[in-house]
């Protein structure tokens, strides 16, 4: 883990390097321009004369210490920008993957009692169409549904902050009226993979020789399919489920997009156009760190599930 | 005395791509209350899916009873609901499987396994029957069942775990125990504890077993009368006594010849082929001889594998694999290594061409180390010793025809020119006794005896001087095998081939061997001619090894008493581990026995 | 039935009622403003930074010296009166007595002096107080500007969002005032209302302040300006009833869609003095464009009226020059450049650029500002395919990488949107001034247009402080800019303020929202 | 007595049974029709729907079916059949080429270290776990915001973030099947680390690389157009992505301009994951019997 955020530090510093034009230009640019001898100051200021290693070193240090730069966009130091925005983003990406683990399980687990039966072509082609509709255009077109149309879900942000109340539970049931329909659209995509995976893995485990020696000993259907089988068909799902935290969190960017939920997605597609670029890494380091908790958590609960895992 | 079961005019039907195919064809036997009947046969013969269409198991919409009636205590079980089949389950009839390691739900304890089939069928609640689970592992001899009834499956070793199978199958005190191929996957002296267990079981509880296997050895242990199928019938049924010592059909014959029987070498110095029905009489079958001048020397041999663990993937202790071996070959004879799973013999063979690197020792072949050669030269040496593996189903790439794999190592060599090879490969054919016509076949459409044929004609392409068969012929029906085997031997004859035979199978060894060195936990245990190996055993381990075996022979049933196996210790030690060189005492002319310790 | 369902009840059936009666044509106190705001402010303090999205909430919370009408006249503020003497040299300031701060501190003429200076030092627009030589302070409540030179942009400087009164006491104490801390959080205002949270990226809440120098003001009670960045989030947003009020929508679908909705007021009016026109800029210095002939032809080339109707659906105005119609010293008998594809043919066989034999001349590249003038860009590429112009867009992720490619003077053509910001002394002649090519800096001169006769006649525009005189000057500007075309501008932008019926007295001054909201209301 | 034992399931079938199965699968077929239609309809149809993408030819916003054009004219008047047309041929190109890039960057890797295992194995899985874990848009924005939007760059932000699933499939299959006994057989008959990789283990690990690429394009398509919504696209050439991001603000009124596309993108994506299932059923002979 620490492995992977040093490489993603250092990868980020190359790619600064490397990019065209550096931040002294950009917050130049950003404030209406500069001349010669500003630049050089601001060069300065932030330490762009110093020689590459030092430069890099610099870098890492101040990662290490969670000072990932200055926004020169926000005027606000990226880490409490991004502290700001980092748990609407949780929120989000963390119940679109409970509710796709947990919707795409009870598909998978209805199609493969009947595997090339009707029930399980709907599962598939139903599946299907979260995946092959783009993320975005799905959004779109629900927004246009439930918010336009059928006005029965808010259109964006994460909160109504007209609510005068300290009660937990108006604020709480008002963040899941906002989160809905952003939710449903990120866990749209995966409801594919999840139902597929565990129609896959529920068929082979059923071929297995403890689903037979289940029934050899009378156990019901019922108590075979959901008991023994159930369990251990959910391995590669979570696994795989483990494995596509990155690509929720790449999701996720694209519907807090259209629905201007207040994470770090929307803070990543307003950091690139204005070249916010110690935002944009500091999101890319943090969303690393996120996909790494959740591997994380990935694991624990493989573990928590099938005995024979050490970590 | 009553029919517990009968199985009347049944036929199974297989739905493939193909169309429709009998796998069982009206099939009739009877099974009586409290005896044990083995229903024998090669694989493919039926036999395992009549067990199962008696659990009413079939696979949905693969397998059918399309017609014929079967009776449980004078229920036909086609009438009945699958509400009523699930109270029969497990209960009436229940039912052990070939795999122990998979049979076993992995997620759940065997406490919870077995304590489930009691819930289900006695309606107790969860402490009793986790008492009375308790119980059961205790009566199947598993140790302290009151702590390993916590553990997961994962945590028992092989035996243990198909104890525990017999201890949910036996837990309701069912009518019949169906037994599919129980020991099949265990090692010898675990199927030896098994099937003594069963037996003890049986007759303390009088339930009647449906034992189904393809070993002659092992009916002739337990069968009180034998069910013969095969391809989907049955040809012959019958006591034991009358299968073993008066066959009537051709076949029951031919595999009984083709069994190798423990003790039927005991007066021949040389090995030599089978004779098996259906071949020429007048082939003569001689013994072959060999020479008395060494081939491969093997010196002080050590092979040991780090295991990689922490953060840092340091190593963190070794698997002692092979452990300070040392053995001759002469040439143009056979040795033989035996032992059970995990005693290092397959290593030994992989140590000896360097496909894993041995950590010390010295291999002389033919005056040449091999373990000091550079990677080129080692690519030539390698062309003097070839392998033969044991599953003929790896053992080819099933993505090239028959004739580039044969022609792979000439090619890879640079031997044989283009214009010749086509020539040379059509001999390999011939010597392996294939048509020239498969030459550009695939291995899918091979049979396993023909790929394993394929397989030694590999082998041969590049005349090697040792070929090491790693268990080449285990995986094979018996009549295969015999006839694989006796290849083998042909081959040593007219090439005057060097074999190092590397096998569990004891029977089999006493068949092929000149020379036989047994294996345990790394250490070579006994080294000697293959005569003095089995006929004076030295080292205690060689001694309990054999009383296991089963002999094809229903005169020569084994008791329970014999048999008190220690469980096999774990080669895996810590890096300060410096174990003790093995040291030796030579009982009789090149018979030599361990003295030091070997873990037994 | 228990006793709060009743209270429910009651207080749904008095909304019903009231919202069935008459609205009051007084303003009446109380209520909370739900606006939209198109992007997240940097931070809210416009001292130190310009641009209407800081403009927004700036303008509520800082208090600048005058404010100006919807007729272009200067109206007290934070300075009940001034007069200007000297022939323009000197401006006296006189301040409200009992205005303070929003932590209580009293506003002084210190604080008037500390804020020029800062915005002279910090704000980007240096023109705009460039001649103020000094600020003296003879009491509390005077400040007298004092002037190198006539300066007849220096009242719309002092007003809206350009001269925000900011506390020295805050930002005196020695830190950058770009950075301070304080412009993002626990803002001290001067303005009528005060800062209670800003979330970048998701709002900005303020709330009434009760101790503003004018008495009775504000009337609302509260005001959240919610940050949405997508237009058709915004729009379902104002359509559904979400957002009571959204300013500066420049995409002309929405606009024309909104328009049609009942409960809506949509109007292009309160922008006069941001002046936004778009255009479409040569680089006059290298390249083929160098050639006046070559921008002539594009000019000829490209219909300002498929602009007007077909990408701005008709809500945008033409801007034949770089003054905004809006203007006053807008001057539209200029040489227009409609279409004529043959005309533009003609001019660049005649200037020798022929047609190869794929038909085409030369490439070109456009570069286009803002994702808003991808259209244009676009309709460039086509248009000028007519004429044998082979034109690559590019495509720059972002406002920085733009902007250095435009300031260096790497480009060919780009699309822009620049403002005027009310008088052209501050938003015109910056673009073409000799002296303002300035290399690295965007919305210099980055044309690089150099005319000596332009230079001096925008010399003297500068200073004239006869309105007449001033006129004829920037007439004639406007005609010879024409003719050496620099720039070929085609419209304004579409600025359009949308409000809800329930929305009284919307800022309808010249600076739009970037004027304080004080005197807005919420009929029930 | 001859050998008489059945012939078991093979494990990889030969290319003719592959297309056999292939071909018997209903859904399979109907994938690679649509698939085939739409390549088709990008790299031929211009010919016979010769109007340029990037004229405007008629007033902005007909609505689909106005005025002879079939699916409408977008902002700038111009033709959005034409768009589909001609996008079909760049989003296809991205697809397909940034699924190449990733199979031929993951393979390498997934090889290697499957073969020769230690260090070897243990840095080029580190590298592959950190792809996996790096939010892979997130990565390819970052990118190309830098370094500029072009068809290449997009192709190769695409490429370079998505082939760790590549990688890991490849080194499971090695590290499978180097453990096979032809394997040892082929290296105990003389066959150097080379021709063992390429010649003996690859092409029997080909079959879930081949289906994991064929979903790598699908997943390329929407990933382009993912990068096209968020406005990071090439101006130049016509994208199905492209179009929906710069309609993109137009969608409460012409929501067929932003449709259209959408299903475009939908139609492909779907075909190319039917034809993946279909490959997937005839090269795997596991799931066969299901």
């Amino acid at each position: 883990m620490l492995f992977v955020l040093l490489v993603v530090v250092v990868l980020n510093f190359l790619m600064l390097h490397l990019a065209p034009g550096d931040i002294a230009d950009t917050i130049a640019q950003t404030m209406g321009g500069a001349d010669e001898q500003d630049m050089a100051e601001l060069r300065q200021q932030y330490g762009l004369d110093q020689p590459f290693f030092i430069q890099l070193f610099n870098y890492v240090i101040r990662v290490a210490l969670l000072d990932f730069g200055h926004s020169h966009f926000y005027n606000l130091p990226v880490f409490d920008l991004i502290m700001e925005r980092f748990p609407a983003t949780l929120l989000l990406v963390f119940s679109a993957q409970i509710l796709s683990l947990f919707v795409g399980i009870l598909l998978g687990v209805y199609a493969a009692q009947n595997p090339n039966g009707l029930s399980s072509l709907f599962v598939n082609m139903f599946s299907l169409f979260g995946y092959a509709a783009p993320v975005f255009w799905t959004g779109i077109l629900l927004l246009i549904a439930f918010s336009l149309h059928i006005p029965i879900f808010p259109v964006s942000g994460m909160r109504d902050i007209t609510i005068e109340t300290d009660n937990f539970f108006v604020h709480f049931f008002d963040v899941l009226r906002h989160l809905f329909l952003p939710m449903i659209t990120l866990a749209s995509i995966f409801f594919a993979y999840y139902s597929r995976l565990c129609r896959a893995s529920m068929l082979e485990v059923l071929g297995a020789d403890f689903v037979r020696t289940a029934k050899a000993k009378g156990l019901s259907k019922k108590d075979v399919l959901l008991k023994h089988a159930l369990k251990n068909s959910l391995s590669p799902v979570i696994t795989f489920a483990g494995l596509s935290f990155s690509a929720v969190v790449s999701g996720a960017i694209l519907v807090e997009t259209v629905y201007s939920w207040p994470g770090l997605g929307t803070l990543a597609f307003n950091s690139i156009i204005s070249r916010d670029t110690p935002v944009l890494l500091g999101i890319l380091i943090f969303s690393t760190l996120m996909v790494t908790v959740g591997n994380l958590l990935t694991d624990l609960t493989l573990k928590a599930l099938d005995p024979r895992i050490k970590i | 005395m009553e029919d517990l079961v009968s199985i009347k005019n049944l036929n199974i039907e297989a739905r493939t791509r193909a169309g429709t195919l009998k796998v069982v064809n009206d099939l009739s036997f009877t099974i009586k209350k409290s005896e044990t009947l083995c229903v024998v046969g090669e694989s493919g013969c039926g036999k395992s899916v009549t067990a199962l269409s008696l659990m009413s198991l079939l696979p949905e919409g693969i397998l059918k009873v399309s017609s014929g009636d079967i009776l449980f205590d004078n229920i036909n079980l086609a009438q009945l609901s699958e509400t009523e089949l699930e109270g029969i389950r497990g209960n009436e009839i229940s039912m052990i499987f070939q795999e122990p390691m998979t049979s076993l739900n992995p997620l759940f304890t065997v406490g919870e396994q077995v304590s489930e089939v009691i819930r289900r069928h006695k309606n107790l609640n969860k402490a009793k029957a986790w008492v009375n689970a308790v119980e059961l592992l205790d009566a199947v001899k598993i140790p302290n069942p009151d702590k390993r009834a916590f553990d997961y499956p994962f945590q028992l070793s092989g035996g243990q775990r198909q104890r525990v199978m017999i201890a949910i199958a036996l837990a309701c005190q069912p009518k019949i125990l169906i037994a599919d191929e129980p020991t099949t996957a265990l090692d010898v002296t675990i199927q030896a504890e098994i099937l003594a267990l069963i037996n003890m079981l049986k007759h303390e509880t009088g339930t009647a077993v449906m034992f189904i296997t393809h070993d002659m050895a092992v009916v002739a242990q337990m069968a009180d009368r034998v069910v013969v199928m095969h391809p989907g019938k049955k040809v012959e049924e019958g006591t034991v006594h009358e299968i073993f010592n008066n066959p009537q059909h051709e076949y029951t014959k031919s595999l009984l010849a083709a069994v190798p029987k423990l003790g039927e070498m005991a007066s021949k110095k040389y090995p030599e082929p089978m004779r098996l029905v259906g071949e020429k009489k007048t082939k003569a079958l001689k013994p072959i001889v060999g020479t008395n001048e060494p081939l491969l020397k093997v010196n002080n041999l050590v092979t040991r594998y780090p295991v990689k663990g922490g953060v840092l993937r340091r190593t963190v202790a070794r698997v002692h694999a092979v452990e300070d071996v040392s053995f001759t070959i002469m040439k143009g004879k056979t040795l033989s290594l035996v032992g059970e799973s995990g005693c290092g013999k397959s290593t030994v063979g992989r140590s000896l061409i360097r496909l894993v690197e041995p950590t010390s020792g010295d291999v002389n072949l033919d005056g040449q180390n091999i373990l000091s050669l550079n990677q080129k030269d080692m690519r030539e040496a390698r062309s003097n010793i070839q392998m033969v593996f044991q599953d003929p189903f790896s053992s080819l790439n099933p993505q090239r025809p028959l004739f580039d794999q044969v022609a792979e190592p000439l090619r890879n060599y640079g031997m044989v020119k283009r214009e010749v090879l086509q020539e040379k490969i059509g001999d390999l054919f011939d010597r392996v006794k294939l048509p020239r016509s498969f030459m550009q076949r695939y291995p899918h459409q091979l049979s396993g005896g023909q790929r394993q044929r394929i397989a030694i004609a590999r082998a041969l392409a590049l005349n090697p001087k040792l070929i090491i068969a790693d268990e080449a012929v285990s995986a094979l029906d018996v009549s295969v095998q015999a006839q694989v085997l006796n290849l083998m031997m042909e081959l040593q004859v007219d090439l005057g081939l060097s074999f190092l035979f590397i096998s569990h199978d004891m029977a089999v060894v006493e068949r092929v061997s000149h020379d036989v060195g047994v294996m345990y936990l790394g250490r070579l245990v006994e080294i000697g001619p293959r005569q003095a190996i089995f006929r004076n055993p030295q080292h205690p381990y060689t001694q309990d090894l054999l009383k296991a075996v089963p002999i094809a022979d229903p005169d020569k049933r084994k008791s329970e008493r014999d048999l008190n196996f220690k469980p096999l210790p774990s080669p895996i030690h810590d890096l300060t581990h410096d174990p003790v060189p093995s040291e030796y005492k030579e009982v009789a002319k090149n018979h030599y026995v361990l003295t030091t310790d070997c873990g037994y | 039935m228990n006793k709060h369902f009743l209270k429910t009840l009651l207080l749904t059936a008095t909304l019903i009622f009231t919202s069935l009666g008459v609205s009051f044509a007084e303003p009446k106190k109380g209520g909370t403003l739900i606006a939209a705001v198109g992007n997240s402010p940097r931070h809210l303090n416009p001292a130190v930074q310009s641009g209407i999205v800081t403009g927004f909430p700036g303008a509520q919370l800082f208090a600048t010296p005058i404010r100006y009408d919807n007729n272009w006249e200067p109206q007290p503020y934070l300075a009940e009166s001034w007069e200007i003497s000297d022939g323009g040299k000197t401006v006296r300031l006189n301040l409200v007595k009992d205005a303070v701060f929003h932590d209580g501190v009293p506003i002084k003429s210190s604080d008037v002096k500390f804020s020029l200076e800062t915005i002279k030092k910090n704000h980007p627009f240096k023109t705009m107080f460039a001649p103020v030589v000094s600020v003296e302070t003879p009491d509390e409540h005077t400040a007298i500007l004092k002037l190198s030179s006539p300066h007849p942009a220096l009242m719309l400087a002092m007003s809206s969002q350009l001269m925000a009164i900011i506390p020295e006491h805050v930002y005196g104490d020695g830190q950058d005032p770009k950075t301070h801390p304080q412009n993002s959080e626990n803002v001290v205002g001067s303005g009528p209302f005060k800062l209670v949270e800003f979330k970048s990226g998701e709002h900005i809440i303020l709330e009434r302040f009760d101790d503003f120098f004018i008495d009775g003001r504000p009337y609302l009670d509260k005001m959240v300006l919610k940050i949405i960045k997508d237009p058709a989030t915004r729009t379902i947003g104002l359509e559904n009833g979400e957002i009571d009020f959204y300013a500066f929508e420049n995409v002309a679908r929405n606009i024309v869609r909104l328009k049609k909705n009942d409960n809506l007021t949509v109007t292009p009016d309160g922008y006069a003095a941001i002046g936004p026109i778009d255009w479409l800029a040569f680089n006059t210095k290298t390249g083929k464009t160098a050639d006046v002939n070559v921008r002539r032809a594009i000019a000829y080339a490209i219909d300002r009226n498929f602009i007007l109707k077909a990408i701005m659906l008709g809500v945008a105005d033409e801007a034949r020059t770089g003054i905004h119609p809006g203007s006053p010293f807008y001057e539209p008998n200029v040489e227009p450049y409609n279409l004529d594809i043959d005309k533009a043919n003609k001019i660049l066989d005649d200037a020798g650029y022929k047609k190869g034999s794929d038909g085409m001349r030369f490439g070109l590249t456009v570069d286009f500002g803002w994702p808003g003038l991808k259209p244009n860009a676009e309709y460039t590429k086509a248009a000028l395919k007519k004429i044998g112009i082979d034109v690559t867009v590019r495509a720059s992720a972002d406002f920085p990488t733009w902007a250095k490619t435009v300031s260096n003077h790497n480009f060919d053509l780009t699309w822009d949107t620049v403002f005027n910001w009310g008088d052209p002394v501050i938003g015109v002649h910056r673009t073409y001034q000799t002296s303002n090519i300035k290399k690295g800096v965007i919305w210099s001169n980055t044309q690089q247009y150099s005319n000596p006769k332009v230079d001096a006649i925008m010399e003297k525009a500068g200073v004239e402080n006869d309105m007449d005189k001033r006129k004829a000057l920037y007439s004639e500007l406007q005609k010879m800019l024409a003719n050496d075309l620099p720039v070929y501008w085609t419209n304004t932008l579409p600025y359009h303020t949308i409000y809800s019926k329930k929305v009284g007295n919307p800022p309808m001054g010249i600076w739009a929202t970037s004027s304080p909201m004080d005197m807005t209301y919420i009929k029930d | 007595m001859l050998e008489n034992e059945e012939i078991e399931e093979p494990t990889i079938k030969p290319v003719k049974e592959i297309f056999q199965t292939f071909f018997k699968s209903y859904s399979a077929v109907t994938g690679l029709v649509i698939l085939i239609g739409i390549a088709v309809m990008g790299f031929i149809g211009p010919l016979f729907y010769p109007t340029d993408p990037f004229d405007m030819v008629w007033m902005p916003f007909s609505p689909p079916g106005a005025d002879g054009f079939l699916l409408g004219t977008d902002y700038l008047g111009r033709d959005i059949l034409s768009q589909i047309i001609n996008g079909a041929r760049v989003s296809i190109a991205i697809g397909f080429s940034a699924a190449l890039v990733s199979c031929f960057i993951g393979v390498g890797i997934g090889s290697f270290a499957g073969f020769y295992g230690g260090w070897v194995e243990e840095t080029l899985m580190r590298i592959t776990e950190f792809f996996q874990v790096l939010p892979t848009l997130l990565f390819a924005m970052v990118i190309v915001a830098l370094f500029g939007s072009s068809v290449l760059s997009i192709t190769l932000a695409i490429g370079a973030v998505s082939w760790a699933s590549v990688a890991r499939i490849t080194r499971s299959e090695f590290l499978r099947i180097k453990e096979l006994d032809f394997v040892l057989a082929s290296r105990s008959s003389g066959s150097n680390n080379m021709a063992l990789i390429f010649r003996v283990i690859l092409p029997n690990a080909a079959a879930p690389i081949i289906v994991q690429s064929a979903l790598l394009v699908g997943a390329a398509i929407t990933f382009e157009a993912g990068l096209a919504f968020l406005g990071l696209s090439d101006p130049n050439v016509i994208s199905w992505g492209q179009v929906i991001g710069s309609n993109r603000v137009y969608i409460l009124d012409a929501t067929y301009t932003v449709t259209f596309p959408g299903i475009a993108i939908f139609i492909t994506v779907l075909a190319i994951s039917l034809v993946g299932d279909g490959l997937n059923d005839a090269l795997n002979p596991k799931l066969r019997s299901r």
